[in-house]
């Protein structure tokens, strides 16, 4: 089983048998609205993939002669075109694309070694994931506790200060962020790595099941390995985690502070419940509410944050490739890189939205 | 409550990363790490055609010639010595020694090797990156092993620099069990083998790969450390960081003028300089006016100034080139500087004067280039010579930037631009390697001689281009290596003379490595680690000290 | 002489600061609610009812704060308690009962949990199953049927999330009930429902109930009492059918006479010429004087203050005292 | 009489006719959700098979609790919604036939005042401007001058006086009365014949609101209007409608003269409705037992009659079978199958 598969089954499983508990329990309209939203983001990811494909063949360019160079004869480039099905009609390309996509078979690379797209994939998805996740859980617990802090002591130096964090960190360009990071704790302090996912002499002993090295080092019980990745993980997780923090925090102050004013927080004081009751359970959850709909919509934050974090880090993720293969003009890496950005980001804002459905009573679908 | 919770975490995240880097950063001691910003593209010998490649294929094999480290001699490594040569130049006959094995064990036999070799011939074309069609087919006509110590290569036509060629990557035994003879077999599964000094143990794409030395390897490059561990960047601003850090021993290719700057002055770092064959030049298109008047290549090889390029963008850390050879290339001379001692605008002024051009009556010329590919000081280096033939009063220039991958169709593909910038780095070290690909049939689309059917190097467009046609075609089978010099410096007269190109400068290339690693003393050049002209990173002359 | 009254409001200020400058919403206000009546404060919008309302229990955010004056409650001034002894006084001994019970309950909060909620809040050593017993009896005396419990807010219609309210207020027994326009989102024949209700409860949990409203007809038909504001000031106090019959205060007489009436022998309504003041640049004197019938010389220049009238009635008006008569 | 798309050559004595109008609101729309329910989509009966007149000069009122459809009525006279089925048939001219432009024109001659006068007004846009704006529209072929001064015209027939010290304020900066007047000025700017205004005094304090009623009652005479005047509060309502209907659940229960229906009402609804009704007297102390239970709802109204649930006198047939309006007395019309009890 290639590890992307692996992934696919690690996450997939529980969340089927999650979707399939909620399709069963859930009200027939909730149902309804799954049913509805998975049927219809079938056809999103194929509208997208088709945008795609004729993008990147519209554009300029071509992958054969760029990976030549110059060297390339005019013959060579025919051949390989050829040889590619580069040299078909545009429509009947459309139509391999189309029956890639069904079946799920990526095709191959158009330049280098014209590896399938899904041993590349296997590799490199991985890599995303092990940034993207702990980076996000970061962002949410600074996001939510520093907004919710900021919101309770709202106009205190505190809140100012939380505030400027928040402002300033969205504003810094995350390739200097990360930069400084590298230099402070890597070149100056020496305490942590600057690149890469392992350390190359530990990564020699690390079996590769999944490529979620985490999980590699976990199941093979190999602590050395498992410290080294988490060691290697600490600078791009806070790369990226502290710059979208500063989004959340901003997301979470605001909403807190409105809902700090409903009239229900007003009755809950006037019953005498405390204070951090009142602000941390009936302020921050239906504060929370408006801010899972909104962190849903990071996501594509995210992931253009995880392209620079991946290049600065040598991090061989999704990201890093995909800026790789567009300057390539590789077609069938940049559409499947992308088709797989789409169903990311349907899967997840499916998921926001079935949360938002269960965290908010009202919610009828 | 808020307060005391906050402080548990942060602390506890501290602490818990002081552990880990103090048990993460345990480094076995003959281990040695080297970064470089590369891709691996292909590793069959049949297929790679990259200097990436090429270096690890070399490093894992071996070839019947090979260059010392550090000089760039060529001496007999699988061979016993030099090959002989039949009279008409057309016959190659090998002896190789009966010693050698692939690191897995199996003995290489002349007629295996033979076999592996006739693969390139048969396979190479339909591989991707395809070496063979550049490297193998235009001059091999046929091998045969007639023994199993014996190897005779029979050319199409006569080729002096054939042993060069010999000595290149695609030149070098495949493990027959690992590159199966009906297909390329671009990223074999770790372990593979080959005869060379190392053998690939482990590989993991765009992260890194490991080498471990080949136990039967009888050469005389053994290795030296007990891992060679190569780690892959996307970004060499990160490779510069890790060299710092000391999370990587070695810095390689590439860092770029402003981090090898910066590096230079790091303690604990050594920057060593290797004067590469990395050359930067503009090219034109003959066939297409302006630039089909002699006049206005003349006016502009008149008025580039290569110190202006070399000392605003690079802080000299480029040579400027006025040869289409590079320095210690066979004939190399500084033909451009004699011709035109540029810059001279007054006779750049003549010459478009000449060809009817002057302050009312401006030449226009179109210039391209890519934004990226060659680095991200391309664009100011071509501004300056935008400016500097600007300052002839005379010329009009056009600058354009094109992506990489719509820039190289245009520019080989017919006549749709002028003129525009390219970077050319030899296959193999040999003055014909510098010459030829920028004449020869169409020649990179510079168009002085048009690719025709029936004709070897193509239909020259004027009695120049064909006097260059015949000089290098009859250096290319010209044995006696006086003679031969003789006819390149003559070449290059007629070069200049034609400006088939304009040579812009060489770029040096830069090892940056930490100071307890060493080179061998027993070789050339132990300050860039044994690296020498022809770039050839030989990784078994590395040690670390503890 | 009358029981010792259970809340004691005295010489109460709340003032806003706000970009226009500082605004008094509640200036020198004393009254009396006196144990076990149902007592109507009314005024037209922005006269500072809602925000003493608030004061009472300490509620008041910020910009708003309170300059001046002591809230006797039951025998302790208010306004010296902590913040957490104060928390106690909250829903413990005083409740409250917001105009919009849509938007006063939380809504990702199911109905129980409000309500086990606030008895933790108060005797934390109450069981989780004591404290639902509890719930589900109080809830039954209010008509909510107990397995309504385990909706949520949006789930219920307003009435019965009025009834949750008053609920949440009587979980700890409370003595006071301040309900701040409990009626107004309210249709009128749920609103009628409501006012039965609130009148079985005074009997049944011994209530005394502070009813704010800007609803003369609400009060005429619950109250036994009634406090008249204008502006920030309390103009007039007293029976609720004394002050029907005969009010004393320019302002109450003709707040009262527009009242819409349903009767169809009342043909005409009364017109009050003007519109109440703004409080950011309020008139001198008596603050009704630009729109009083009646008024003298002194109204413009002198504040008169509440001073009784009658055996149980008090009155801010220079009609009834010596000094505006001379 | 069938309607047509001209005007009669008399003037029709109604100003307005509903004939059978109906509206009902999907609660989803779209087309993925009328596949999932198979062309049945779940609609809010706002209104169903509604059939009244307004009499040219009249005010008709239109009461009842809210979720009634009191107000989609009065937008269906406008035709701001497109009726469901039935006719609206305004000055003799059947509105469902008119096409956009001819619509426009007529728009000029119907207004709506809503109940927010702060949610109506344009805050960024001076008092000035809100009102020219609708001139601007329907009177291009007045001039600059013309039209300012029309404005300044209404302006102080809404009692806003001096209106040039009004003209360049903002809505923000004069009080919640004065805003009301403004939203009428702005209704009355175009000349309009009937004006539909919801709810138009809820929001104004008591002491404003008598003010607020007579300036109605004069600019109705002033010029010449009729009124659509949809409220819940009963007692308002008695002091400015010559008629009343009384809406429950998207059904008229009631209707006929106002005096007529307070004093002698037939349904158990408006009973119930005029007894709950708080008077401002503590003397006169409600003692009647009123329904319990809330509006239900309009997505899956009861059967039969829609009040039968929370009805005093509901018996079986209530249940079974829907009510038709009858004239049980002159000019007084009551959908309830035992109102002859209460003649």
């Amino acid at each position: 089983m290639s590890p992307l598969a692996i992934i696919f089954t690690i996450i997939g499983i529980p969340s089927l048998v999650l979707l399939i508990y909620i399709l069963i329990r859930g009200s027939t309209g909730l149902r309804r609205y799954i049913l509805t939203r998975i049927g219809l983001t079938l056809p999103m990811v194929f509208i997208l993939g088709s945008l795609v494909f004729f993008i990147m063949h519209i554009l300029p360019g071509d992958p054969v002669s760029s990976a030549l160079g110059p060297k390339g004869t005019p013959e060579m480039v025919e051949r390989i075109r050829e040889n590619l099905g580069l040299n078909k009609p545009l429509i009947a390309q459309y139509g391999d694309f189309l029956k890639n996509m069904i079946t799920l078979d990526f095709g191959n690379s158009l330049v280098g070694g014209h590896r399938p797209i899904i041993d590349e994939m296997s590799e490199r998805f991985p890599a995303t994931l092990e940034l993207v996740i702990p980076a996000s859980i970061l962002a949410l617990f600074i996001g939510v506790i520093g907004g919710t802090y900021a919101a309770a002591r709202r106009k205190t130096a505190r809140d100012y200060s939380l505030r400027l964090y928040s402002v300033i960190i969205y504003s810094l360009p995350i390739f200097w962020f990360g930069l400084m990071l590298q230099l402070l704790f890597g070149v100056v302090l020496k305490w942590l790595p600057i690149s890469g996912r392992i350390d190359p002499v530990i990564g020699t002993s690390l079996e590769h099941v999944t490529n979620l090295y985490f999980i590699d080092a976990l199941i093979s019980g190999n602590w050395s390995a498992l410290a080294s990745v988490i060691i290697h993980l600490v600078l791009p997780t806070f790369t990226l985690g502290l710059i979208l923090s500063g989004v959340f925090v901003r997301m979470t102050r605001i909403n807190v502070i409105e809902t700090l004013q409903a009239d229900y927080i007003a009755a809950a004081r006037a019953r005498g419940i405390r204070e951090h009751i009142v602000v941390y359970r009936h302020a921050l959850k239906n504060a929370m509410i408006p801010v899972i709909t909104l962190i849903g919509l990071q996501v594509a934050i995210l992931l253009a944050g995880a392209v620079l974090t991946e290049t600065i880090f040598s991090w061989p993720g999704m990201g890093s490739y995909l800026v790789l293969r567009i300057s390539s003009r590789d077609y069938t890496a940049v559409q499947s890189v992308i088709t797989m950005f789409a169903l990311l980001v349907a899967v997840i804002s499916l998921a926001v939205d079935i949360i938002y459905s269960l965290l908010d009573p009202r919610v009828r679908y | 409550m808020f307060k005391k919770s906050m402080y548990i975490i942060m602390g506890s995240l501290v602490i818990i990363s002081m552990l880990l880097t103090a048990c993460g950063t345990k480094t076995a001691e003959n281990q040695i790490i080297i970064g470089v910003t590369d891709q691996i593209a292909s590793l069959d010998p049949a297929d790679a055609y990259s200097t990436h490649d090429w270096e690890l294929i070399r490093n894992t094999g071996r070839t019947l010639l090979r260059w010392n480290p550090g000089t760039g001699d060529l001496v007999a490594d699988m061979a016993t010595g030099m090959p002989v040569i039949s009279d008409d130049g057309l016959t190659y006959t090998f002896t190789m020694k009966d010693d050698i094995k692939f690191a897995d064990g199996l003995k290489l036999t002349a007629p295996m090797f033979a076999g592996q070799l006739n693969r390139l011939l048969t396979i190479g074309p339909s591989c991707p990156n395809d070496v063979a069609d550049t490297l193998a087919i235009p001059y091999v006509e046929s091998i045969t092993a007639p023994d199993d110590t014996t190897i005779v290569f029979q050319l199409k036509s006569a080729v002096a620099y054939f042993p060069q060629l010999v000595a290149t990557a695609p030149y070098t035994p495949a493990h027959p069990d690992t590159f199966l003879a009906s297909e390329c077999v671009l990223f074999p599964t770790a372990p593979f083998y080959g005869v060379g000094s190392w053998f690939v143990s482990q590989f993991t794409q765009n992260e890194q790969l490991v080498l471990e030395p080949n136990k039967h390897y009888t050469g005389d490059l053994k290795p030296q450390a007990d891992k060679i561990i190569i780690r892959y960047f996307s970004d060499p601003q990160t490779m510069a960081l890790a060299v710092q850090n000391g999370e990587i021993d070695v810095a390689w290719r590439f860092l770029g003028p402003q981090l090898i700057t910066e590096l230079e002055s790091t303690d604990g770092l050594t920057v060593g300089t290797v004067d590469g064959g990395a050359i930067r030049f503009l090219v034109f298109n003959h066939d297409m006016p302006p630039m089909d008047d002699p006049n206005v290549l003349k006016a502009i090889a008149s008025s580039v100034d290569r110190d202006a390029i070399s000392d605003s963008v690079y802080s000299g850390t480029v040579n400027p080139l006025y040869s289409p050879n590079p320095p210690g290339f066979m004939g190399a001379t500084e033909v451009f500087d004699t011709m035109y001692q540029a810059p001279n605008l007054e006779a750049a002024k003549a010459f478009l004067a000449d060809s009817g051009y002057d302050e009312t009556n401006k030449c226009v010329l179109d210039l391209w280039y890519p934004p990226e590919h060659y680095g991200a000081e391309t664009s100011a280096w071509m501004e300056i010579i935008k400016q500097q033939l600007e300052a002839t009063g005379v010329f009009t220039v056009n600058l354009t930037a094109q992506e990489w991958s719509t820039y190289v169709p245009a520019l080989t593909g017919g006549n749709s631009y002028q003129g525009g910038v390219l970077g050319w780095f030899f296959d193999y070290p040999d003055a014909s390697n510098y010459l030829d690909p920028f004449v020869y049939n169409g020649g990179m689309g510079t168009d002085v001689a048009l690719a025709a059917d029936g004709s070897t190097f193509g239909v020259a467009i004027n009695d120049k281009a064909q006097l260059l046609l015949d000089l290098l075609s009859a250096a290319d089978v010209e044995t006696d290596m006086a003679k031969r010099e003789a006819l390149y410096v003559q070449a290059q007269e007629v070069y200049a003379d034609l400006v088939v190109t304009l040579p812009l400068f060489f770029q040096a290339e830069h090892i940056t490595y930490r100071s307890n690693i060493r080179g061998s003393s027993d070789f050339g050049s132990p300050e860039t680690l044994n690296i020498g002209g022809n770039v050839e990173f030989t990784y078994s002359m590395l040690t670390k000290e503890p | 002489m009358p029981a010792k009254p259970l809340f004691s409001i005295r010489d109460l200020d709340v003032e806003y600061h706000t970009r226009g400058g500082d605004v008094r919403a509640v200036e020198s206000v004393s009254f009396d609610i006196r144990r076990g009546e149902i007592l109507g404060l009314v005024g037209e919008s922005a006269c500072g009812k809602s925000t003493m309302g608030k004061a009472l229990m300490r509620l008041h955010r910020k910009p708003a704060r309170i300059t001046n004056g002591q809230l006797l409650f039951d025998g302790r001034d208010l306004m010296t308690l902590t913040e957490d002894e104060m928390r106690f006084v909250r829903g413990g001994e005083i409740g409250m009962v917001f105009q919009d019970p849509m938007t006063s309950l939380n809504p990702v909060q199911k109905i129980i949990e409000h309500l086990t909620e606030t008895i933790h809040a108060h005797e934390p050593n109450t069981t989780n199953e004591e404290a639902h017993r509890r719930a589900g009896e109080l809830a039954e005396k209010l008509g909510i049927r107990s397995e309504r419990l385990n909706e949520y807010p949006h789930q219920m219609s307003g009435g019965m999330r009025q009834r949750v309210m008053i609920s949440l207020a009587l979980a700890l027994r409370a003595k006071l009930v301040i309900a701040d326009e409990p009626t107004t989102s309210l249709d009128v024949i749920v609103e009628a429902n409501f006012l039965d209700l609130l009148r079985e409860l005074r009997h049944e949990f011994d209530l005394t109930i502070l009813l704010i409203t800007h609803n003369i007809g609400v009060v005429a038909e619950i109250c036994d009492r009634v406090a008249v504001m204008y502006a920030a000031h309390l103009v007039e106090i007293g029976d609720v059918r004394k002050i029907f019959t005969n009010p004393k205060h320019p302002y109450t007489r003709g707040l009262l006479r527009s009242v819409p009436n349903i009767d169809l022998d009342d043909k005409d309504l009364y017109k009050m010429e003007g519109a109440p003041p703004s409080l950011l640049d309020p008139p001198s004197g008596c603050r009704f004087h630009p729109r009083c019938p009646d008024r003298m010389k002194i109204c413009s220049r002198k504040n008169p203050v509440l001073q009784k009238v009658g055996s149980d009635s008090q009155v801010a008006c220079w009609l009834y005292s010596k000094e505006g008569k001379a | 009489m069938t309607p047509s798309k001209t005007a009669q050559a008399t003037l029709p004595e109604n100003l307005v006719r509903m004939e059978n109008v109906t509206k009902h609101f999907p609660v989803q729309s779209g087309f993925l959700a009328m596949l999932l329910n198979r062309g049945h989509i779940p609609a809010v009966h706002a209104a169903d098979e509604i059939s009244f007149n307004i009499r040219r000069g009249e005010v008709f009122g239109l009461a009842g609790e809210s979720g009634s459809g009191k107000s989609t009525v009065g937008r269906l006279v406008l035709r701001l919604h497109n009726p469901t089925s039935g006719h609206v048939i305004f000055d003799g001219i059947d509105l469902n036939l008119l096409d956009d432009e001819e619509m426009r024109r007529m728009r000029s001659r119907m207004q709506l005042v809503f109940q927010d006068p702060l949610a109506s007004l344009n805050p960024r846009m001076t008092i000035g401007q809100a009102i020219l704006h609708p001139v601007t529209i329907h009177m291009g072929e007045l001039s600059k001058v013309e039209q300012q001064q029309r404005v300044l015209n209404i302006l102080s027939a809404v009692g806003m006086n001096p209106p040039e010290s009004f003209f360049n304020l903002f809505p923000h900066q004069i009080s919640g009365g004065q805003r009301q007047r403004i939203v009428l000025a702005r209704a009355l700017v175009t000349n309009p014949e009937l004006i539909v205004a919801d709810e138009p005094i809820a929001m104004a304090d008591v002491s404003v609101r008598s003010l607020l009623l007579e300036l109605m009652m004069n600019l109705k005479k002033e010029f010449d209007l009729t009124y659509l005047f949809i409220t819940h509060d009963l007692a308002t309502a008695k002091y400015i409608c010559n008629r009343i209907g009384i809406m429950y659940l998207g059904k008229l229960m009631e209707m006929g003269d106002l005096r007529e229906v307070y004093s002698r009402p037939l349904h158990p609804y408006t009973q119930a409705l005029l007894a709950a009704v708080p008077v401002p007297d503590p003397e006169k102390r409600r003692t009647q037992e009123l329904p319990k239970g809330e509006i239900p709802n309009p997505i899956d109204p009861p059967s039969g009659c829609r009040f039968h649930p929370r009805c005093t006198i509901a018996r079986k047939i209530c249940a079974r079978e829907e009510p038709v309006m009858r004239e049980l007395l002159p000019h007084h019309t009551v959908a309830c199958h035992f109102a002859d009890q209460f003649k």
